[in-house]
């Protein structure tokens, strides 16, 4: 079976080939390196996003398409140093309450209009300030103002220093709009939403819904040369074991980490002409956990939630239920991130010490049925809730399964109205930005399925968190953020599972695909496919 | 074989007289098996017979003696699972029995046609009928082009359908029954054919109708020669169509020879049974009511109709208009009409199954129509119904004890004396106590009717309506139960309102008659009268169109 | 009953859907027995396929869980909710249909309307609806189920009562003075149930199509292993193990096949003079 | 009844009925837990519940829910279906984007389904029409008992299965090439390829329906007398099905042939999730889950009005088929 089905694609691919050398033909050849112009990339997109306006909406099939179209004004390498974008350099002064960015000249958006520092001091001073659910938080904190000194010279004034400010400037986190066209509109219902305009090397074309997304090259890119891919297609595939066969096909070239199940892609990555990374994943690092409600019996005894830790086997989530695509988690902070203290020591799998554990806490396990609130997105993520309630009913934990689509899922977790459920979150390269909302108590809100939900309340932890960000001494916020894993898995904050790989999967005549640290959601206006 | 006369030997073999030459039709010792598990090994069996051309020949017998499959035969349209076991279908010389298929269609319709008792199911709804004859015609490629509708309008003038020119477009629901019949037969016509194969053709019509019907057939076979094989379970019928006759029972010929011979005389006693059951036309002499009124209807007034909606017209029928009469005990009131007359309607009206619209019924002096729904129920209790299917009228998930006593329980009486009562009452109709714990369909239809009666006899009524309760019995079922009825009611001295469209059976059992036409109740008297000299216009056309008088002068 | 049983025994495809339908019967009322440990346990190593190993015949799931204890425990939920919502919309079909047939007028007008009402929206789609509102549990699927169910039922039954209605068995009843819910519950409502039997079956083979989809949709019962679950779950698992939506699949073809037999059967049983017309 | 009123009074029967669903579903949808703000403030990982408040304000879902109700009543009145919440599209928008998939797939299982449950529906009874190859008879009624006791989805994942990964005929998933940019035949062409398989899909059920339907209403025709008159009149057994048996059998075939319509639609999501089909059916489920509140009311409302077309349809085929019901209005 197998080879007929890799016979097939290789057809297929030959097909695609053929016609790509065509357009090859047809495109000027710009003389420099190896690189071919020209070629049409399929990925797909899923779910199919609400909108690309980047800066109205931050899901995550809206930063992979809209990554494309917008830009920020930097990118970060896969260590998360940050790199040269809209931006050619910048400067922090040495109280860290300013910086200044001096941007690249000659950058158009696509309606041709050019772009300036007028266009960032309205983008972050404020345009996203109003918009973006995440950043708000932090620009309405941090951020005294947003100057454009020239036309190619901005600034900003912090009202107190902020460690990780220049991780900021990820295109998901300060996606650059163009105030000439959302000045003083509301920004809502401003109909460029629909047709969004950014400075990217890639331009809006169409949008079947349902169907796909399709982006064309931006002729005026300010960088010369490139994009070298003449378009892009996203589709939209609603079932996963379609996705799969749609890239064992060949009629999509890319698959970005959740695209299929995870089996799949064990499957997938075997065949032949098929190139596999899980790098790309760098500043997001999506790290699973547990959340326990603190404030229920049975798990507001810390020594409850300690068993719960015992009684699930961190390899086997890793290894079986994500397929090997995941790496149990030692912490709250991912490996792959900043400050991660690698000689943390996750919780053993061990039924005995579980059991003793309840039996040190004296809670009548009988007495506090508990229920699983199932997370909706994905068979691993259903086969985990099944895989727990097996673990804890061994402790000896009465656990039945509360099935919840996104809406309600959402809902109960931001109303708190769960016993135990899963979640994963970005880290977005730095504690203070992706970590620390999980656990401030300044952040026991209702209304957000991604702030402490599961109410976790230490002062001791408040006031650790708090300095860490504020600190732009990276040696000082080091100590500070090892002291706060040590507490976190010691009262088991959250229930850590699993640090979650998505690998990106691709055929191997793709080049320069995955280059930096936020990976696909890159512009690609590098990637190029060989002849 | 039976013993009969004008048998050959052997096989009882009954030809008409040679006289007239060669017949149209010999059947010869023909014998159709039925599937196993029938109630008999044969459908029909070693009979014979011949019909001469022009000749009216009559099937008679009881429903399920195998009469109508006789016919069929000659069609080569028998049934699935029924074949020809053994003998001879001659039309002239050509063996039917034995021809093709492609034959058989050739001959269907052109050399022989037929005509079914229900006109309506036998046309195809969804057609105008003009469409079903043309048909017919190009089946056998007649009258191509504008020459059928010439002689399909031709056929609707001489069947005697009034306006050719509309009726030809119209749908078979558009037309009446009799119209609807006329059609067949114009149908049977179209091309002319040699024998017409009439199965029951004017049982689903009223008796006026019956009679054209009947005129109309005649006429037929003196115009064009037609020879017709004429399957009936009516000897009226019979007298005034046939020239000659052939009875059967049980898939056998048991009787045959000319009309006038057969009626007089019949040697067999089958025949002589059926013919003694036919219920005379001149009154009986029964005993006189009494003088008390149990029960009066004053100007009982029903009129149905759709009512309108937003978007369409209301429609109204007046079904039952100012009926008035009386009945008194002991007496019984025939209620007389065709179909749509409002018999039923004015029956159901006197019960309270259906709501009047107007008048008043007194029953043992009080107005039904103004009592409270409480007190009557409590008369409602004297008040029973005898129904016309002895089928559809018992329920046929209960046993007979639940049939019987569920009435006297639901007026608080307990099971225990209503069961005492229930066996008595079952002997009274002539069943054994046995029936009691049978269900419905283990019995026949006169033993169902006679269970239908005892039902309303639980209730120790005054007053029994009768509607139509011997109409769907063979004729000698039907002589018995009428017997049941006079008899009980001589015993209990029942008041009885008896609605029928039969006159002979009205003859039998009615101290008066009500004659209904349209609604109205036009002529009202004691039986002897109204028999002896009908006043109104329409009681003497449905006295003219009594089928079989000539038989009652043969019988007396 | 007798007759009625051999008039049954001469439809061998329904004494074949009899005798299927009885194994499932058995095995899902034995389930516990067959089965002891919950079918949800993870038991061997997993993607153990079929035949491999005798202690898991029918090889097990992606976390190691025994497919034929899936397979038997699943016997239970699917016949659970195809009997009780239809038993659910049975009940509301008859009582809505004979409620109309019988007293007609402006009841018949008011409760048809809300038949139509409910037979306008596409049936699955309102089922999907619901149980994705009441959050996907076995009371809830029911729920559904049988809500979306239960109109064709209350249009046979009023359909039904309609022609007994005018029966001269049940004019007879009123003229006895017979009371009227005893006229409708004990001369009409018997003979009007041999169509809503054999319907019923047919709905519950339905519901049991019901259930699965809706579980493939990601919204059954998550306490309950079901077979439709397992499809759903083994879909992504379709290339690597087929077996996994394999068995199950064939499982509720069988049953449901077994089902619409039987039903037949029953049909061709309860109506025999609709058969001879029918031969 | 002319055809003209009884047209006024059905379609003015079915507003009413389409705004009377517009506020059952209202309400229904509300039941549920969660709403558009918390999906949407969920998906886009927000930690800000201001920013929920600032959405639920601004789709107005802070208001009394029977101000929402009147001001949704008044908009469909005024046959505006609203603006999705998540997509930020005008719901006509979407759904108009949607439909025509949807139709497609409809009109083209109908046709198959139809055309081969009626063939060997009508086979079926024929051989027993004229008693003969009985074994016919029963191989299509098992057939059509399979295909009915099929789950619709799991027959689509085993056409996948064996179609497109096995033997590679048909494209598994989607309704066009995307990106090869065909033009005229060459599309249609494309078009009709990923049409296969889903269309086989949807068809099959409704074609073991027809089948049966089909050979029931027949072989009770042809008991009827005006069957027998039919070869009274020497028509051949083939005429005779043709014109009197067939003809007549039609009645229940149109009837549940409108229901076919009607449900498409909504049986229409597990095929399209299956086959990634850009229908409707996947439109309203991905509306429910994400609580586009508009969205999925607009959707039902389409669905609900196309059922109540496709009856509509029916009893027009009906006055067609039967000149009872033509000419005298009488009920059916």
């Amino acid at each position: 079976m197998s080879n007929r089905v890799f016979k097939t694609s290789k057809t297929r691919l030959s097909r695609t080939r053929l016609a790509l050398a065509g357009l090859a033909l047809s495109a000027l050849s710009m003389g420099a390196a190896a690189q071919t112009k020209g070629g049409t990339l399929n990925g797909i997109v899923q779910p199919e996003p609400p909108t690309l306006m980047l800066g109205m909406n931050q899901q995550a099939p809206t930063i992979y398409v809209a990554g494309k179209i917008y830009q920020s004004l930097m990118t970060y390498s896969p260590d998360l140093k940050p790199q040269p974008e809209l931006a050619k350099s910048w400067v922090m002064s040495a109280d860290g309450l300013t910086y200044t960015f001096e941007l690249e000249p000659n950058v158009k958006w696509h309606d041709g209009k050019p772009f300036t520092a007028e266009d960032v001091a309205f983008t972050v001073g404020t345009f996203l300030r109003k918009t973006h659910p995440r950043a708000n938080v932090v620009l309405n904190r941090y951020l005294a103002s947003a100057t454009a000194l020239s036309p190619t010279k901005v600034e900003f004034k912090l009202k107190e220093p902020f460690g990780p400010f220049l991780l900021l400037f990820e295109v998901s986190t300060l996606p650059m709009v163009p105030k000439h066209i959302y000045d003083g509109t509301d920004y809502a219902t401003n109909p460029a939403n629909q047709t969004p305009i950014g400075t990217g090397p890639f331009k809006f074309k169409e949008w079947k819904r349902g169907s796909h997304i399709h982006l064309v090259k931006n002729e005026n890119y300010w960088k010369p040369g490139k994009p070298y891919l003449d378009e892009i297609y996203f589709r939209v595939i609603p079932d996963s074991a379609s996705r799969a066969l749609a890239f064992e096909k060949g009629d999509v070239q890319v698959l970005r980490g959740g695209d299929v199940d995870n089996v799949d892609v064990r499957r997938l990555r075997a065949l032949k002409g098929v190139t596999t990374t899980t790098a790309g994943w760098e500043s997001y690092s999506p790290l699973a956990f547990m959340m326990m409600n603190n404030r229920k019996a049975p798990f507001d005894n810390v020594k409850v939630r300690q068993a719960v830790m015992h009684a699930i086997d961190k390899n086997f989530i890793s290894s079986t239920i994500f397929f090997g695509l995941a790496k149990p988690a030692n912490g709250p902070l991912a490996s792959t991130t900043l400050f991660n203290d690698p000689s943390l020591k996750a919780a053993p799998f061990n039924i005995a010490r579980a059991k003793e554990l309840v039996k040190e806490s004296g809670v009548d396990l009988s007495k506090s049925p508990v229920k699983i609130l199932s997370f909706p997105y994905g068979a691993q993520w259903e086969r985990l809730a099944e895989y727990v309630k097996q673990g804890l009913e061994q402790v000896g934990f009465t656990v039945s399964i509360e099935p919840a689509d996104a809406g309600s899922w959402a809902k109960r977790v931001s109303d708190w109205d769960f016993d135990l459920s899963f979640n994963f979150t970005y880290q977005y390269g730095d504690p203070a930005l992706g970590v620390a909302r999980h656990y401030l108590s300044t952040n026991i809100v209702k209304g957000s399925p991604f702030a402490n939900n599961q109410g976790y309340n230490n002062p001791k932890v408040d006031a650790l968190l708090v300095k860490a960000a504020s600190s732009t001494d990276p040696a000082e916020r080091g100590k500070l953020y090892t002291e706060f894993q040590k507490i976190a898995v010691d009262e088991v904050a959250n229930g850590y599972l699993a640090e979650l790989q998505f690998a990106t999967l691709y055929r191997a005549n793709i080049k320069n695909l995955v280059k930096t640290g936020i990976g696909l959601n890159e512009t690609l206006d590098d990637a190029w496919i060989e002849k | 074989m039976r013993s009969t006369r004008a048998c050959g030997s052997g096989a009882n073999s009954m030809g008409g007289s040679d006289a007239r030459g060669t017949p149209l039709v010999r059947v010869e010792n023909l014998s159709i098996r039925l599937p196993v598990g029938g109630d008999r090994p044969f459908a029909i069996e070693g009979i014979s017979f011949t019909v001469d051309p022009g000749e009216i020949v009559c099937v008679v017998g009881e429903s399920g003696s195998g009469k109508s499959v006789a016919a069929n035969t000659l069609m080569g349209l028998l049934p699935q699972g029924l074949k020809i076991s053994s003998g001879r279908v001659l039309l002239g010389d050509e063996d039917l029995a034995q021809a093709s298929a492609a034959r058989m269609r050739a001959l269907r319709g052109r050399e022989v046609s037929m005509i079914f008792q229900e006109p309506l199911s036998a046309l195809n709804p969804l057609y105008r009928v003009s469409d079903q004859i043309t048909e017919l015609l190009g089946a056998h490629g007649a009258y191509p082009g504008k020459a059928g509708r010439q002689r399909i309008l031709d056929l609707f003038g001489y069947v005697g359908l009034p306006e050719p020119e509309r009726l030809i477009e119209a749908y078979p629901f558009q037309l009446s029954g009799g119209q609807r019949q006329r059609v067949v037969i114009a149908m049977a016509l179209a091309l002319e054919p040699k024998l017409i194969l009439a199965d029951e053709p004017t049982t689903a019509l009223d008796v006026t109708t019956q009679a054209q019907v009947l005129d109309l057939l005649r006429k037929v076979r003196k115009d064009l020669g037609t020879a017709i094989l004429f399957v009936t379970h009516d000897f009226g019928v019979v007298a005034d169509i046939a020239d000659r006759v052939l009875v059967m029972e049980k898939g056998r010929l048991v009787e045959a020879g000319a009309v006038e011979d057969v009626l007089r005389r019949p040697q067999h006693s089958y025949t002589q049974k059926l013919i003694g059951a036919v219920p005379r036309l001149e009154p009986l002499d029964l005993p006189p009511p009494g003088d008390e009124i149990v029960l009066a209807a004053e100007g009982v007034d029903k009129r149905f109709g759709t009512p309108g909606g937003w978007f369409r017209k209301a429609r109204h029928v007046h079904a039952v208009a100012e009926a008035s009469f009386t009945v008194r005990r002991g007496e019984t009131l025939g209620i007389i009409g065709e179909s749509g007359s409002g018999k039923s309607t004015l029956g159901r009206s006197i019960v309270r199954l259906i709501e009047p619209d107007a008048g008043r019924i007194l029953f043992r002096g009080r107005d039904l129509m103004t009592i409270s729904s409480g007190s009557f129920r409590s008369e409602r209790k004297h008040l029973q119904m005898v129904f016309q299917d002895p089928l559809s009228s018992l329920n046929p998930r209960k046993r007979v004890r639940a049939i019987l006593t569920d009435g006297p329980v639901a007026h608080g009486e307990s099971r225990a004396v209503a069961e005492v009562r229930a066996a008595e009452l079952i002997r009274l109709v002539g069943l054994t106590p046995a029936a009691l714990e049978r269900f419905p369909h283990e019995f026949s239809g006169g033993q169902r009717q006679r269970i239908g009666i005892a039902r309303a006899l639980m209730m120790e009524p005054d007053v029994i309506v009768a509607d139509e309760p011997v109409s769907a019995l063979d004729v000698s079922v039907q002589a018995q139960v009428l017997e049941l009825f006079n008899e009980l009611q001589q015993r209990l001295r029942l008041a009885m309102v008896f609605i029928t469209h039969d006159l002979r059976v009205a003859a039998q059992l009615c101290h008066t008659v009500a004659v209904m036409q349209r609604g109205r109740i036009v002529e009202y008297g004691p039986t002897a009268s109204v028999f002896a000299d009908p006043q109104h216009a329409y009681t003497r056309q449905l006295f003219a169109a009594v089928p079989g008088k000539a038989f009652d002068s043969w019988r007396k | 009953m007798s007759g009625f049983w051999k008039r049954y025994r001469r439809n061998w495809g329904a004494v074949a859907g009899l005798a299927i339908l009885l194994f499932v019967l058995l095995i899902a009322l034995f389930a516990p027995l067959l089965y002891p440990v919950s079918p949800w346990q993870m038991s061997a190593p997993p993607l153990l396929d079929p035949f491999e190993n005798s202690a898991f015949p029918l090889g097990t799931d992606m976390l190691g869980r025994d497919i034929a204890a899936g397979l038997v425990h699943g016997a239970r939920v699917s016949l659970l909710v195809g009997t009780i919502s239809t038993l659910c919309a049975v009940i509301a079909g008859v009582g809505i249909g004979s409620l109309a047939g019988y007293f007609g007028g402006w009841i018949d007008d008011v409760l048809m309307r809300i038949t139509e009402f409910f037979q306008t929206i596409p049936q699955l789609a309102m089922a999907v609806v619901l149980v994705a509102i009441f959050t996907p549990s076995l009371v809830s699927i029911v729920t559904a189920i049988a809500l979306v169910s239960w109109p064709p039922v209350a249009r046979l039954v009023r359909a039904e009562v309609l022609s007994l209605r005018e029966r001269e068995f049940v004019e007879a009843a009123r003229v006895l003075g017979r009371p009227t819910h005893l006229i409708l519950f004990d001369e009409i409502l018997p003979n009007a149930l041999p169509p809503v039997i054999v319907t019923a079956t047919l709905m519950i083979a339905t519901a049991i199509l019901t259930e699965a989809a809706l579980s493939f949709l990601g919204l059954g019962d998550r306490n309950f292993m079901s077979w439709g679950f397992m499809i759903g779950a083994a879909r992504s698992m379709l290339r690597e193990a087929p077996w996994l939506s394999v068995m199950p699949g064939v499982a509720i073809l069988l049953t449901v096949l077994a089902i619409n037999l039987a039903g037949e059967g029953l049909n061709d049983a309860l109506n025999p003079r609709l058969r001879q017309r029918g031969e | 009844m002319p055809f003209v009123t009884f047209l006024a009074g059905r379609i003015f029967k079915a507003l009413l009925v389409i705004v009377a669903i517009a506020a059952l579903n209202f309400l229904l949808i509300r039941l549920a837990p969660g709403d558009p703000a918390s999906v949407m403030a969920g998906e886009a990982g927000a930690t800000d519940p201001k920013y929920v408040d600032m959405l639920r304000a601004r789709f107005g879902l802070d208001q009394p829910l029977w101000k929402q109700l009147a001001l949704y009543l008044g908009q469909i009145v005024q046959f505006d279906l609203g603006f999705s919440y998540r997509n930020q599209v005008p719901v006509i928008a979407l759904i108009g984007e949607r439909l025509p998939a949807t139709l497609l797939l409809m009109a083209s299982s109908f046709v198959v389904s139809l055309v081969l449950g009626l063939g060997l529906g009508m086979a079926a009874a024929g051989v027993r029409f004229f008693g003969r190859a009985r074994w016919l008879d029963s191989a299509i009624m098992s057939i059509a008992l399979i295909f009915y006791a099929t789950p619709l989805f799991w027959l689509a994942l085993m056409m996948v299965l064996v179609f497109s990964v096995q033997l590679d005929w048909l494209p598994a998933f989607g309704m066009e090439s995307v990106g090869a940019n065909l033009k005229g035949w060459a599309r249609i062409v494309d078009i009709a390829q990923h049409l296969v398989l889903p269309t086989l899909a949807l068809s099959l059920f409704f074609m073991s329906v027809y089948v049966r339907l089909a050979r029931a209403a027949m072989m009770e025709v042809m008991t009827q007398d005006h069957v027998r008159t039919g070869f009274a009149k020497g028509l051949t057994g083939g005429e005779v099905l043709r014109r009197h048996v067939f003809r007549n059998a039609l009645l229940p075939i149109v009837t549940f042939a409108g229901i076919q319509l009607g449900q498409v639609a909504g049986g229409a999501v597990l095929i399209e999730t299956v086959f990634a089909w850009p229908g409707i059916g996947r439109l309203m489920f991905d509306a429910l889950l994400q609580r586009d509140y508009q969205l999925l009311l607009g959707v039902f409302l389409v669905t609900s009005a196309t059922v109540i077309f496709f009856n509509l349809l029916t009893d027009i085929a009906y006055r067609f088929v039967d000149p009872r019901i033509r000419l005298e209005g009488g009920a059916r």
